[in-house]
């Protein structure tokens, strides 16, 4: 039972932490604002759940799994939440979604502005 | 093995010169406070780095556990911490009644306008 | 592994204060101002300082960004300027501090070892003893609550000077009492709703383990302190989110600014009942027969004390910052 | 595999503090803010079990807080700035 | 009551400043304040009885003993600097009502008082603490209240000498937290009388020479001690009238105390090799320091300010006291400490008045005030004449000491030096008398006599007659300044015994 609850913790961090990875290589290299925010948000709320369910996993008492799983909670609620923020508060700023190079804006959609 | 034990003291006595850089060379108000507050986050990070006991465990008393680090850094820090965060609390108030007063948080235009007077 | 995770935490730490002496703007200093005090604090977990990881997670990455963001609003973001002559006289000074303090490192005992004399001399009663005699698991908040109760009553002290100080400074002349945010509706143009309905949830939560930690600071990282700061924190963000006017509606500034000093009363006084009985101050054999039973009463007194004091304090500095920059606003 | 994870978050958050550093406006400062913020939670909670310290996990639900709320904080304080310059232009 | 009383001068500001909180009333708060201030001097002036009877008083707080808990240790030395800043401050809060109504808005009197009662807590608990941490802890309470005090200015460049006080304020006490880290390190312990048992064995250590080195730049921050004074004469000069006298009249005597007390008590300065290097570096600092800060006052157009400039110089002299080193030395930097205070609490109150019958401090604008306001300045020019050190006065008391000191440790020049520097006192001195009577202001015929009010001009008087008193019956100050030097620089049965004063100059009529 504990080999099998080993394997699958070990399975869920290394995919945790391969997404990780991946986010953060967009959030490094992509072009634009809304694009790295992106990479960040989307494989952030998978990653952190990913991960926290691996450590989870691993415990052998009641309190620290019940507080990993507050943490999840709180992390679900709060990051997309923050996501959704940060993206209105850059809009609204003024920044606009560029092309692939980064190098000017992209056109507007026909209904805005 | 001799360097490496005062590796942790080295780096951390750069981190506070890099503060008190911030803070004596930067002619920007709230730039001060800031390496004010690097400066003074340093020693803390000196301070807990000397209570660190090679393989002890956090000094909350467990069933088993013998080895603790040293609780007394820890107690005298967090006071240390209140009262860093009360003085940076002091210093920006202050900014702020300067800027008003002034209308700039620069040194040197603060100095000029005095002089002016 | 110990060695890697501290190595790389010290690294992205000097990384930090190198790009804050290089950054000028105010806004982005302000950013890693608060990527400092995280990487601080995740630096004291592993140096097995919990209680202090947690009150600098709550200071260094919550609050203090937090005033200084409130700060930059007020002041505006500063223009980068272009450097100007390199600063001679602070690399001379800097670097002649920087080799008092390597000359003062020379001698030091090597890090980590457990024979050092901080390990062997004061702190090993502390230990050994705390459990006995205080009966808490808990060392830090042994030696912070009992032990050194009154380096903590002059840290709660000092707090509240910090909230005395601030309003003393930031009084808008005219007003009656000190500083109050007047009673103007902001002008947002639109409301947050995804926001705000998602921190109507979790506030309750958020006060709620305020004081989980308030109460389970004996047992474990926590105490009056940190508690307070999450408090506040909860306070701050329901501000954040309907405005100065609102909160202000729901906590007034008047209740708050009393209560940042009955905290530090309710912490004098239970040390002033250990002296009315001829016993000296702070002790807290005063409250029961058993010696261990009123550590306990005694520890919950004083660490509520420091709840208070921290949570009122922290949200009279928000006020009164707030209110400057809703000033600045208008 | 909780080392790998460990290592993993640790380079997650050099990268980061390269963006934190290099901007290049003031949301993807935030945005690495947070993020680091989001990994050093993850960071406590795995060095928790690294080190077989349970206690260390309050701290993470603390920095979780502490996170959501200073994000909350920048962006507000940043908007209203907007709006202020907004005012201030349209007047 | 008797076992209480080492904590009580402590005690009572640290308590009475919330509870001034909650008052709304300004009056109320000025009136509880002063309270608060007198009681705290009365139980000092008993606490200094007691140590002068009994010795060294403990007493642990929370019934912890010794270095696992934290311990007022009050000996002669502590219950001395208690005895002066509580007497100061008590002074200075109950003539402050009229001058602070007249600087301060309506609406922050109030806080004002809480931060005063905030500072005097701060400076009694340095002053009484047997615990090194702790120190650190109220010399920060102190620091962030005076902060504020000074920013209540009028002026906006208050603003600027604050925010400067501040960060130089806030460097020098993390550089005593660097220096207590390192010696905690050592060590292993936080009282100062355990620290004094154990950093003997350590030898020569360079982490205790940098420790020491980082607490005397630290203290000598706050103290002002001559290239590390920049931020004192704006402060001073900026600060409301009644802040000025509170402040430079106990802030720097207790860093004075710091240093003294972590030199002499904890380092044992006088028995390291250490010795002879600080020496040079305190006496060559507080002579360059009496000069310079003399001349700069000298030339100032502004009386508040000059005297700001004169206290970096009357500061430079118990420096010079404790460079010299020897039971002497320090026993004459304690003199000086003690009158000092008198002569710039009365001094700058005296400003007080004439800042609110005036309207300023500057010297153009004092012409002819000798008429105005007999009595107040006549005040000015009786701590004036101490200042100088003519004899007859408290100053003359201080600089005979100090000059026979350093004729013990046959330093002509030095003493020579030390006499030349009053010289330069007597110049500004003359300065405002010249304004005073001599010089009249033409625009201005004769204007009817325009005291100061009561109670500024009887907190005034009793300090200015205290110059002369001290002058003439140096017991209190001579006495306890002899046991207390004698009981910081080892030898100890001297203290307790009550050392015979060192030959009086003919017995207060030289």
């Amino acid at each position: 039972m504990s080999a099998v609850l080993a394997i699958l913790s070990g399975a869920c961090l290394l995919l945790g932490s391969f997404l990780l990875l991946t986010g953060a290589l967009g959030f490094l290299r992509f072009a634009d604002f809304y694009a790295r925010l992106h990479a960040c948000g989307v494989t952030e709320t998978l990653a952190t759940a990913l991960i926290i369910l691996g450590l989870m996993l691993l415990s052998d008492s009641y309190l620290p799994p019940f507080k990993l799983l507050l943490i999840l909670l709180f992390v679900l609620f709060s990051s997309p939440t923050a996501s959704h923020a940060l993206a209105k508060a850059a809009w609204n700023a003024g920044v606009r979604p560029r092309d692939n190079q980064g190098k000017r804006d992209l056109p507007l959609p026909a209904g805005e502005r | 093995m001799d360097v490496l034990s005062y590796f942790n003291y080295w780096v951390v006595v750069v981190l506070m010169m890099l503060g008190f850089f911030i803070v004596i060379a930067r002619a920007n108000l709230v730039k001060k406070l800031i390496g004010l507050n690097i400066f003074q986050t340093s020693v803390f990070i000196l301070y807990i780095s000397t209570g660190k006991v090679a393989g002890g465990a956090a000094p909350i008393l467990t069933e088993g556990v013998t080895l603790y680090s040293n609780p007394l850094p820890h107690v005298l820090i967090l006071t240390a911490i209140v009262v860093g965060i009360a003085t940076t609390s002091v210093g920006l108030a202050l900014v702020i009644r300067i800027h008003a007063a002034y209308g700039s948080v620069n040194q040197n235009d603060i100095l000029q306008q005095d002089q002016q007077c | 592994m110990e060695l890697l995770v501290n190595s790389v935490l010290l690294m992205l730490l000097v990384a930090t204060a190198g790009a804050l002496v290089v950054v000028r703007g105010l806004l982005a200093s302000t950013m890693l101002t608060s990527v400092y005090g995280l990487l601080s604090a995740s630096f004291f977990v592993t140096m097995d300082a919990v209680d202090v990881a947690f009150t600098e997670a709550a200071v260094g990455a919550g609050v203090s960004p937090l005033l200084l963001l409130l700060t930059v609003a007020a002041i505006g973001r500063g223009e980068p300027r272009a450097a100007g002559a390199l600063p001679i006289l602070a690399i001379v000074l800097v670097t002649i501090t920087g080799a008092l303090l390597i000359i003062g490192t020379l001698d030091m005992p090597p890090f980590g070892s457990a024979d050092a004399p901080a390990h062997t001399h004061v702190a090993p009663r502390y230990l050994q003893l705390s459990g006995e005699e205080i009966g808490i698991p808990n060392v830090v908040t042994s030696v912070l609550a009992s032990y050194r109760a009154f380096d903590t009553l002059g840290e709660v002290l000092v707090i509240f000077t910090a909230g005395v100080a601030v309003l003393l400074i930031l009084a808008t002349p005219g007003q009656r009492g000190s500083a109050r945010p007047r009673y103007t509706p902001g002008s947002h143009s639109e409301p947050h709703t995804i926001l705000q309905v998602v921190s109507k949830i979790l506030i309750p939560f958020i006060l709620l383990f305020a004081l989980y930690v308030q109460f389970h600071g004996e047992y474990g990282p926590g105490g009056g302190f940190q508690a307070g700061v999450i408090f506040a924190s909860g306070i701050i963000l329901y501000g954040l989110l309907y405005g100065l006017p609102t909160v202000c509606r729901v906590v007034r500034p008047a209740v708050v600014e009393t209560l940042a000093a009955v905290g530090v009363l309710l912490y004098g006084t239970t040390g002033l009942l250990a002296m009315l009985d001829g016993r000296p101050f702070l002790d807290y054999s005063v409250f029961a027969a058993n010696p261990v039973l009123g550590q306990h009463i005694g520890i919950l007194l004083v660490e509520l004390g420091v709840g208070i004091t921290v949570a009122s304090v922290i949200t009279v500095i928000y006020y009164a910052f707030a209110n400057q920059f809703e000033m600045a606003e208008g | 595999m909780l080392a790998l994870t460990v290592i993993t978050l640790l380079l997650v958050m050099a990268v980061a503090l390269v963006r934190a550093f290099a901007g290049p406006n003031v949301f993807d400062r935030v945005m690495a803010a947070n993020l680091f913020g989001t990994k050093t939670v993850l960071l406590i909670a795995a060095i928790s079990y690294l080190y077989g310290s349970p206690e260390f996990l309050d701290i993470a639900l603390v920095y979780a807080l502490i996170n959501y709320i200073s994000v909350i904080g920048v962006l507000r304080v940043t908007e209203l700035r907007n709006e202020q310059r907004g005012t201030k232009e349209g007047a | 009551m008797l076992s209480q009383l080492a904590l009580l001068p402590v005690l009572l500001p640290l308590i009475g400043a919330p509870a001034c909180a909650v008052l709304r009333r300004p009056t109320a708060a000025w009136a509880f304040a002063s309270t608060v201030a007198v009681l705290a001097f009365v139980a000092a002036a008993a606490l200094l009885q007691a140590t002068a009877r009994q010795g060294v008083i403990h007493y642990a707080f929370g019934g912890w003993a010794a270095p696992w808990g934290i311990e007022y240790r009050i000996d002669l030395l502590n219950a001395f600097v208690l005895l002066l800043v509580s007497g100061i401050a008590a002074v200075v809060l109950v003539a402050s009502r009229a001058s602070v109504w007249h600087d301060i808005a309506e609406n922050r009197r109030t806080l004002f008082y809480v931060a005063c009662l905030l500072c005097l807590a701060g400076w009694l608990g340095i002053a009484a603490t047997g615990d090194a941490f702790n120190l650190f802890v109220f010399l920060e309470i102190s620091s962030l209240a005076t902060y504020a005090l000074v920013a209540c200015g009028r002026d906006r460049q208050a603003l600027v000498a604050a925010f400067n006080y501040l960060v130089m304020g806030t460097i020098g006490a993390t550089f005593i937290l660097i220096g207590i880290g390192f010696i905690y390190m050592l060590t292993g312990t936080l009282n100062m009388a355990d620290l004094a048992q154990r950093l003997p064995g350590l030898g020569e250590s360079r982490t205790v020479f940098a420790a020491y080195a980082f607490i005397v730049v630290g203290v000598c921050l706050k103290l002002a001690l001559f290239p590390l004074h920049l931020w004192l004469p704006g402060a001073y000069t900026q600060a409301p009238a009644i802040v000025t006298a509170y402040v430079a009249a106990t802030a720097t005597k207790v860093a004075l105390y710091v240093l003294i007390r972590f030199s002499f008590s904890v380092f044992h300065l006088e028995s390291s090799r250490l010795a002879l290097s600080l020496e040079a570096v305190f006496i060559s600092l507080g002579v360059v320091a009496v000069f310079a800060g003399s001349l700069v006052a000298v030339f100032a157009s502004n009386l508040k300010r000059a005297l700001a400039w004169s206290s970096i110089a009357q500061i430079g002299y118990m420096a010079v006291g404790v460079g010299i080193g020897t039971v002497a030395g320090v026993q004459a930097s304690l003199i000086h400490l003690f009158n000092h205070a008198l002569m710039k609490g009365a001094l700058f109150l005296a400003l007080a008045a004439i800042a609110m019958r005036v309207g300023g401090n500057e010297l153009q604008a004092l012409r002819g005030i000798g008429r105005r306001m007999p009595l107040t300045s006549a005040a000015i020019v009786v701590a004036g004449i101490s200042l100088i050190g003519v004899p007859g006065t408290a100053g003359f008391i201080s600089k005979w000491y100090l000059v026979t000191a350093a004729l013990a440790r046959e330093q002509w020049l030095l003493a020579l030096l030390i006499v030349a520097g009053s010289l330069l006192t007597a110049v500004y001195i003359w300065r405002f008398v010249e304004t005073a009577w001599l010089d009249q202001n033409p625009a201005q015929p004769a204007t009817p006599p325009q005291e100061a009010p009561p109670l500024l001009l009887a907190g005034t008087l009793l300090l200015a007659l205290a110059n002369i008193y001290f002058g003439l019956d140096t017991r209190l100050p001579v006495g306890t300044a002899a046991g207390a030097a004698a009981g910081l620089l080892g030898d100890s049965a001297a203290g307790l015994l009550g050392h015979p004063p060192a030959p009086l100059p003919g017995a207060g009529a030289p």
